[in-house]
């Protein structure tokens, strides 16, 4: 039981010692150490110890619930001065409604309700305790190599380390708090603490504009928050509960509206439309922060409370509210990442998208949907932290992140193009996880909801067309470049490498994780489960078998071959790539990518898209009063 | 087994004709003569292509094309040149910008006759194409299983002839390359050559019997120059040229140091060098197109 | 059947599926000639080709670019052993698709501009075919209650009659999945394009060779998923992919090429429409 | 019975060239073609220019056509022109062939290729004529 | 890195059956720009003339282009017999016309064969050469020439063609006319290729006239200039009205070409009924003096053979301006937004000869 206390705890003392000791040689070697640590802890809680899952943690009541309640007003202070400093009233009206409506909790219903369990851990939260402590860690690592060139790169940012390693190490302890907590009230107070935490690191450059999309985000996620505790204060006041565990196993009809209120927090925090362009807006954060908060972990808090109210939404019509908009979200935002060339672009619409289909995943809440569910944040938390990574490491070395610039990667970079192409290849490709995740996906949709399927057909077969698009890239080679991945420090080699032996491991092992934590969590609520046959999975271990002799290619050249110029009509210039143009001009051939912007624009796809997501959350709301 | 006789697939070219042969060409593909009957199949793509049909003559503008189309095309390939202009120029002959036909600049086949070349003759021209690429590889295939025996050794006064024969063959390359033909190896006589014997080193590389490469070298005080480094256009690109290079080096075993020059534009005689870690020098004119390019590198541990 | 016919029945679709496409290819080729009022090539011409294809020198671009092809032979090999063993249909069409995906690597490694512009259509294309694909599917499954191929083909139900749009629709994407005109943007058969060969721009010889074996292989299993809406009566199968394939190739000779546009909304309207009108039916009416 | 067209010749002189065009221009002709010959001590450009009818689509248009010339005469050292493309756009394909094979310059063309319209072996063959006949 | 694509296009080229090349700039499909570079087919045989007298050059003429080759030696045999105040006989000109009428309808056929082509409909191709090769029989038959017929000269033609084999062709031709409706209905009805052609390339009617196009293109944009109404050759003797559309697209030059078809189909069996007897040339004397710019429609449009001599044997100059050279700023003008499917369709649009067009 410590261990869960411990977990929360150990990372807010670390950011203390990262505030106190400011060297940059103590504070990697705070970082490494702590890293280590926290990723052993986190993966020690999935070892099997009999008894502490369900022991619950006694604390008296009446302390507890005026100290979070102190925290909470503190922030709820602390995000009012912030908004009316930056004349951002809204944010202070959301910050006072807020806490208003935790007060009026405490005073009206706080005597008359008893806390039973106010942390505890299932096999679902030790998942998301496991891929935040592991994920998490490996991130810290790689910003303080990456975190010293950034500001070597970048003189205009004040050198700010000190906070960013706080902040990120305060995050983690949250993230933990998000997960453990049962009691609704303390959920909510590390769900707004990961939303400071993501609102600072926004605004970590300090200029204009990182500050006009920090609050951007912090109001969305402030919406969401307002609604958080909107949900306690129903619940508080019909239920006479405050927490998690009870409100799942209650009637599907009272708990509609705290479900629902709940549900669109979750859905604010991981950016469903309408509210997915705060995450956009978060991509002017370094690249680590991105990674770390924008796509493997904490947009991963609002799904996992979706996926927690599964069994609630299950077969009611704001269940399949919930569903569509994750569903137009999947859909609207990978065709939107078609028409997107900034890298870290593609990456923020495919994380909203992959989101959309955890949300879909949850309204629907049937026990195969929670299993696909479940697997996607999985694969999908270490795929796209490799990514982000990834492309962070390219933007250090070239100051760009355009994928057209990352032509000819295989030559230039040749390890981190590989990584990327684990990455991109784990995000969409047969027989790698997130493929599989979406398998499972299509089965669970077939067997309850089969007009849901069309989001996930038309979705799927344009992340296919935007990812190979980018792999394309980083192979084709019209320019030879001397292979140069200089500068780049240890630390975030060992990060990467760590997250693209995982994305591959995972494949192999994925089917251990679902039986010995998926499967019985699922199986407990249910009763039944969802698993891929065992002749599927020998039939898609022979494909990664083969797939993975592929990047012998990259070292291995054909003999034996006569090397002659590409076709270019026969206007070569002793070259693959010059030919002779008009006017007398010797001129380079050019490749881009398409992008469709006419029939994929951003602008057009995301409004018609949010608005359809807004029309499916007022129903929901409309139906569950 | 006539595996080229049941699928030629040809890639057409218009060098400078008057469409004439061009419209020859794609009539015979279409119903009334029909060619696909014979397995033919205009590709339009030179790396599909088995025979090169060039209609019309050349001129300074796509003598280039011509060069990139062919040296597109995988081995065994065909030219065959269509209609009179191919041949030999026809009525424009006399034109200012008229070169000639097309075996001004590519090894042509067949000719076939005709202003305009009849569809029947160019079938007929296809045929007789069919058999060349037949014995073409054979020839591919008779050579391609002695690469493995490829033996690299000194060569003797008694190889001369055939080192003369095979640098010719390279320096024609050349010269139309710098459009210089006074180049010297172009002009040397066999005796010239012969008493190089005398005082030069000359490494041969031999398949089946011919030789296909060589290279020649003589020590200057602590420098071994090393020069004329030919290996026959088939087989370029298959590191003969290095292997040469290594086992000159090899009989200088004194040098200190490697020189040798190249044309500024002689892509395949600086690779092998350049490989090797052979860094340029210097750069001096010897004609008015032509630089020669001088590299150098000192012998490791020296 | 046990792992033992299974690996049998494998290597048997291995040997036979490419000499049925091969012949079909050839059936392909005559027909269309005789629809264009020609002779026509031998029927064993497309054997012909390969065998001279093998004779010839390779010559690349890239010196890593033909191993994406021997990925894209080998993985389509493994679809149609996977498809005619009866396995999961999902899987066979993911198997597809990442096969498909090398060939577009392959591509765009060549690092041409042609194969480039290929690689880019190819993959509009497949973002066109692939939801209908699923699709007819997940149409199935509703039928069977199964994604086993085995299952499927074993249903007593006549497919085509419970899933008539999904058929149709099927069919539709065939003509895109066949690189058939008008949907042959990417690689046409035909020599004249824009795009001079597309994908295959770059690619000669033996690696020329294996992809068109590969399409062999394709064109069998896409024939297959056709005949399996038809599988409760195998004679009746077998007619309706030859009829499907008559058909294609009827649309091939009787239409101009369209642009990316037409082709995308073609095919993604046919989906939305077909497909998806015939799934709701099959699923309200279950 | 071969009805032969009435073609006027106008010669002016260089510096006249470009009001005599836009002159032609609002009154309606159609630039035909523009084309050197080189004579023996001089060469001339030749403008042609021809007009339809009233209206354009009239069928019977025929009978009022007619050709009309306008020759310049240049020296044949620095020959030197200004573009009518500013009135005649398609006139720059022209005038970039005066600059490649008769070696005229033709300034402010919409359109310039630099020379190379044509890449000729001969650069400006039609410089220098050939002396002997062979007869 | 660029944010756009550069390709190279041509000069070899499938769908080009003659090279040309264009830089193409494409954002997506989309061509931003292309910039041309022709003179891959430049021979320069108009300087011919220092080495060949008038006579000779009739040969030259004639293979100036292998599709309308026979209304090259036509012009330039009506400018040097203008100069020369040669009086062709009545039925040489008649012989003309036909011939004139069955090359049109050779190339129109050709036109339509690689148009079809270039959209990607390769059973239209074949039909449309099918049917092509029934007149390249013809004109075989009656002047020995498939493609470069030669049978034109100074003062007339080589060959007379005797009246029962006329009517024969007539007859043949008439019967051709059934086959050619079958293939424009597909051309003018079929939804597909419709997709490809309307509103694809569109020059409204002044763009057209401030262009300088001439012939279809010019038609087609709604401008009623057709060089036969000049009345050369036989032209005056029949009867005709030139063939305009208004639309100004490639499907509106597609109509005019198809239209075309059966006008020349009806010319020739108008001129085989009013040719008269007679010889069918002169004996022509003494060297060309003075100039004249000789006007012919070809099936691209209206060229100009301008001949001037000098009293010599051998000409002063000789120049040909093909109508693809006036045509070629339209082409230039109409790749401006195009689709990169287009570009063929739109190079074809023009009828393009260039090996007329570089000479």
């Amino acid at each position: 039981m410590t261990s869960l206390a411990f977990l929360i705890a150990l990372p807010l003392v670390i950011a203390m010692l990262l505030l106190v000791f400011r060297p940059r040689v103590v504070r990697s070697v705070i970082v490494i150490a702590a890293a280590v640590v926290i990723a052993v802890g986190s993966l020690s809680l999935l070892l099997p110890q009999p008894g502490f899952l369900s022991a619950p943690f006694q604390v008296p009541a009446e302390y507890l619930d005026w100290i979070v309640l102190g925290v909470e007003l503190a922030l709820a202070a602390f995000i009012f001065f912030l908004g009316i400093r930056h004349v951002r009233h809204l944010v202070s009206l959301l910050a006072l409604l807020q806490a208003g409506l935790a007060v009026a909790t405490e005073v009206l219903f706080g005597s008359r309700i008893e806390v039973a369990t106010l942390i505890a851990a299932d096999r679902f939260s030790l998942i998301m305790a496991g891929i935040v402590g592991i994920v998490g860690s490996l991130i810290a690592v790689y910003s303080l190599g990456y975190m010293k060139a950034y500001h070597e790169h970048h003189r205009e940012y004040r050198d700010r380390q000190p906070l960013f390693f706080f902040l990120q190490f305060v995050f983690l302890g949250s993230m933990f708090g998000v997960f453990f907590a049962n009691s609704l009230p303390l959920l909510l107070l590390f769900w707004e603490i990961t939303t400071l935490c993501s609102f600072l690191l926004i605004g970590y450059n300090g200029t204009a504009e990182s500050r006009g999309r920090a609050f951007l985000a912090l109001t969305l996620n402030l919406l969401g928050g307002l609604a958080f505790a909107g949900a306690i204060l129903f619940l508080a006041s019909t239920a006479g509960t405050v927490e998690l565990d009870k409100l799942i196993s209650m009637e599907k009809g009272a708990a509609l509206i705290p479900a629902a209120l709940l549900a669109f927090a979750g859905m604010t925090k991981s950016a469903q439309m309408p509210f997915s362009s705060w995450l956009l807006g978060a991509m002017v954060a370094p690249t680590p922060v991105s990674a770390l908060l924008h796509s493997s972990t904490m947009v991963k808090a609002g799904v996992y409370l979706v996926l927690r109210l599964a069994p609630l939404l299950r077969g009611t019509i704001p269940g399949t509210m919930v569903a569509l908009v994750g569903g137009m979200t999947f859909l609207a935002a990978s065709l939107i990442a078609i028409s997107q060339s900034d890298a870290k672009r593609v990456l923020a619409w495919s994380t909203i998208a992959n989101l959309g289909l955890i949300v879909l995943c949850g309204g629907i809440g049937t026990y195969e949907a929670l299993w696909a569910g479940i697997l996607l944040i999985l694969f999908h938390a270490v795929t796209k932290a490799l990514l982000f990574l990834c492309v962070g490491t390219f933007e250090q070395k070239t100051n760009t992140r355009d994928i057209e610039s990352m032509s000819g990667l295989i030559m230039a970079m040749p390890k981190l193009s590989i990584m990327i192409q684990i990455g991109i290849a784990g995000m969409f490709l047969a027989p790698f996880g997130m493929l599989v995740s979406k398998w499972a996906v299509l089965k669970a949709l077939v067997d309850s909801n089969p007009l849901l399927v069309i989001f996930v057909v038309f979705g799927s077969s344009a992340t296919l067309f935007f990812w190979v698009k980018w792999m394309g890239k980083l192979l084709e080679v019209t320019k030879v470049r001397q292979a140069d991945e200089s500068g780049i420090a240890g630390r975030q080699w060992v990060a990467l490498g760590a997250l693209s032996a995982i994305s591959i491991g995972l494949v192999g092992f994925y089917p251990l994780i679902s039986a010995q934590l998926i499967e019985p969590y699922v199986r407990g609520i249910y009763g039944q489960v969802a698993m891929i046959s065992q002749g599927n999975f020998i039939i898609m271990s022979i494909m990664l078998g083969m797939v993975a002799l592929f990047p012998i290619t990259f070292f291995v050249y054909q003999k034996n071959v006569r090397v002659v110029d590409a076709y270019l009509g026969g206007g070569n210039v002793d070259s693959s790539v010059l030919f002779q143009g008009a006017g007398g001009q010797v001129k380079s051939m050019e490749m881009r990518n398409y992008y469709l912007t006419r029939l994929f624009g951003e602008r057009r796809l995301s409004l018609a898209g949010g608005i359809a997501c807004a029309a499916f959350i007022f129903v929901m709301f409309g139906v569950a009063l | 087994m006539k595996a080229f006789a049941k699928s030629p697939w040809v890639l057409h070219y218009d060098a400078s004709s008057c469409n004439g042969c061009d419209i020859e060409v794609v009539a015979s593909l279409t119903p009334l003569y029909d060619v696909e009957r014979l397995g033919v199949i205009n590709t339009g793509n030179p790396k599909h292509a088995d025979i090169f049909l060039v209609t019309g003559s050349v001129n300074a503008q796509n003598l280039m094309v011509l060069r990139n189309l062919y040296e597109q095309m995988p081995e065994p390939r065909v030219v065959a040149a269509v209609g009179i202009c191919a041949t030999s120029g026809c009525v424009f002959r006399e034109c200012y910008n008229v070169m000639g036909g097309v075996d001004t600049v590519l090894p042509v086949d067949v000719y076939v006759p005709g202003c305009a070349a009849r569809p029947e003759s160019i079938i007929d021209g296809i045929l007789q194409a069919v058999e060349i690429l037949e014995k073409k590889h054979a020839y591919m295939k008779s050579m391609h299983g002695r690469m493995k025996e490829m033996t690299i050794g000194r060569a003797t006064a008694v190889d001369a002839p055939e080192i003369l024969a095979l640098q010719k063959i390279v320096y024609q390359n050349e010269a139309e390359m710098y459009d210089d033909w006074s180049l010297a190896p172009l002009r040397q006589t066999l005796d010239d050559l012969r008493r190089d014997f005398e005082t030069r080193v000359f490494i041969k590389a031999v398949v089946g019997g011919k030789i296909i490469g060589s290279v020649k070298g003589i020590m200057d005080g602590d420098t071994a120059h090393l020069s004329r480094l030919v290996v026959h256009p088939y087989f370029w690109k298959q590191g003969i040229g290095t292997r040469l290079v290594q086992e000159v080096e090899a009989s200088f075993p004194k040098a200190k140091r490697f020189e040798t020059f190249t044309g500024q534009k002689s892509r395949h005689t600086m690779e092998p060098y350049q490989r090797l870690g052979y860094l340029p020098i210097r750069q001096e004119k010897v004609s008015e197109h032509r630089d020669r390019v001088y590299f150098g590198r000192d012998r490791e541990g020296a | 059947m046990s792992p033992l016919d299974t690996a049998l029945l494998a290597i048997v679709v291995v040997v036979a599926a490419p000499i049925a496409g091969g012949l079909l290819a050839g059936i392909d080729r005559k027909l269309s000639a005789r629809m264009q009022s020609r002779w026509g090539p031998p029927l064993l011409q497309p054997f012909y080709d390969v065998r001279k294809l093998f004779r010839k020198e390779t010559i690349v671009v890239r010196r890593s670019q033909n191993f994406y092809v021997y990925f894209f032979f080998v993985f389509m090999v493994f679809t149609a052993a996977l498809f005619f063993t009866g396995g999961d249909i999902l899987l066979t069409i993911f198997a597809l698709t990442l096969a498909s995906i090398f060939l577009v690597l392959a591509a765009y490694k060549a690092s041409s501009p042609y194969s480039f512009i290929g690689a880019e259509r190819e993959l509009i294309l497949m973002m066109a075919y692939e939801p209908m694909v699923l699709l007819a599917a997940v149409g199935m499954y509703l039928v069977t209650r199964s994604f086993i191929v085995v299952d499927i083909a074993r249903s007593p139900q006549l497919l085509a009659l419970r899933l008539p749009g999904l058929f149709i629709g099927f069919v539709v994407v065939l003509v895109v999945k066949m690189r058939k005109s008008p949907f042959d943007l990417a690689a046409s058969h035909h020599a004249h394009q824009e795009i001079v060969r597309g994908i295959t721009t770059e690619f000669s010889g033996r690696t020329l060779a294996l992809i068109e074996i590969a399409h062999w292989y394709e064109t069998t299993v896409v024939l297959g998923m056709a005949a399996l809406f038809f599988a409760a009566l195998p004679w009746l199968a077998a007619v309706a992919a030859g009829c499907v394939f008559f058909l294609i190739l009827l649309v091939d000779n009787v239409f101009a090429r369209v642009k990316w546009q037409v082709a995308l909304a073609t095919a993604w309207i046919t989906a939305a429409a077909l497909g998806v009108g015939n799934i709701l039916v099959v699923f309200f009416l279950r | 019975m071969n009805p032969r067209e009435h073609q006027t010749i106008e010669e002016i002189p260089a510096a006249a060239l470009l009001e005599r065009v836009q002159k032609m221009r609002s009154e309606g002709w159609r630039l035909v073609h523009a084309a050197c010959t080189r004579l023996v001590a001089d060469q001339e450009v030749n403008y042609c220019f021809d007009r339809d009818g009233q209206s354009l689509d009239s069928p019977d248009s025929a009978t009022l056509r007619g050709m009309h010339t306008l020759r310049v005469r240049l020296p044949m050292i620095d020959p030197e022109l200004p573009s009518i493309s500013s009135f005649y756009w398609p006139a720059f394909l022209y005038e970039n062939e005066m600059h490649d094979l008769f070696g005229i310059t033709v300034k402010g063309m919409a359109v310039d290729f630099h020379g190379h319209l044509y890449t000729t072996m001969v650069p400006t063959p039609y410089v220098t004529k050939e002396p002997d006949h062979g007869d | 890195m660029g944010t756009r694509t550069v390709i190279p296009f041509g000069p070899q080229h499938p769908v080009l059956p003659e090279p040309i090349h264009l830089d193409l700039v494409l954002e997506d499909e989309k061509v931003v720009e292309a910039i041309p570079k022709i003179g891959y087919v430049h021979r320069g045989f108009e300087k011919l003339v220092e080495k060949m007298d008038f006579n000779e050059l009739v040969y030259v003429a004639d293979r100036i282009c292998g599709i309308c080759a026979f209304i090259h030696s036509m012009a330039y045999c009506q400018g040097v017999e203008a100069v020369m105040s040669v009086e062709v006989p009545p039925r040489a000109e008649f012989l003309r016309t036909i011939w004139s009428e069955l090359a049109r309808l050779s190339s129109h056929l050709l036109w339509l064969g690689l148009m079809a082509d270039a959209f990607g409909f390769e059973s239209l191709f074949m039909q449309s050469f099918r049917i092509r090769e029934k007149i390249v029989d013809m004109l075989e038959e009656m002047t020995g020439g498939r493609i470069i017929l030669g049978v034109c000269r100074v003062g007339g033609v080589r060959r007379d063609v005797p009246n029962d084999a006329l009517a024969d062709i007539v007859r043949r031709v008439k019967d051709l006319g059934v086959e050619m409706h079958r293939l424009a209905d597909v051309f003018l009805q079929d939804d597909s290729v419709k997709h490809r052609l309307v509103g694809v390339g569109v020059l409204i009617r002044d763009q057209a006239a401030e262009l300088g196009c001439v012939g279809p293109m010019l038609r087609a944009s709604g401008v009623s200039r057709d060089t036969r109404t000049l009345g050369y050759a036989a032209y005056g003797s029949v009867d005709f009205a030139p063939i305009v559309e208004k639309d100004g697209d490639s499907y509106a030059r597609c109509a005019v070409r198809i239209r075309e078809l059966f006008q020349s189909v009806d010319l020739v069996a108008q001129a085989a009924s009013k040719i008269p007897g007679g010889e069918v040339g002169v004996k022509v004397s003494g060297y060309p003096e003075g100039e004249y710019h000789s006007r012919c429609e070809q099936p691209r449009g209206e060229v100009i053979h301008y001949v001037k001599g000098d009293g010599t044997r051998y000409l002063q100059r000789y120049r040909v301006r093909t109508p693809t050279f006036a045509n070629i700023p339209a082409l230039l003008r109409m790749l401006q937004g195009c689709e990169l499917a287009d570009v063929p369709v739109l190079v074809l649009t023009i009828d393009p000869c260039i090996s007329c067009t570089e000479r």
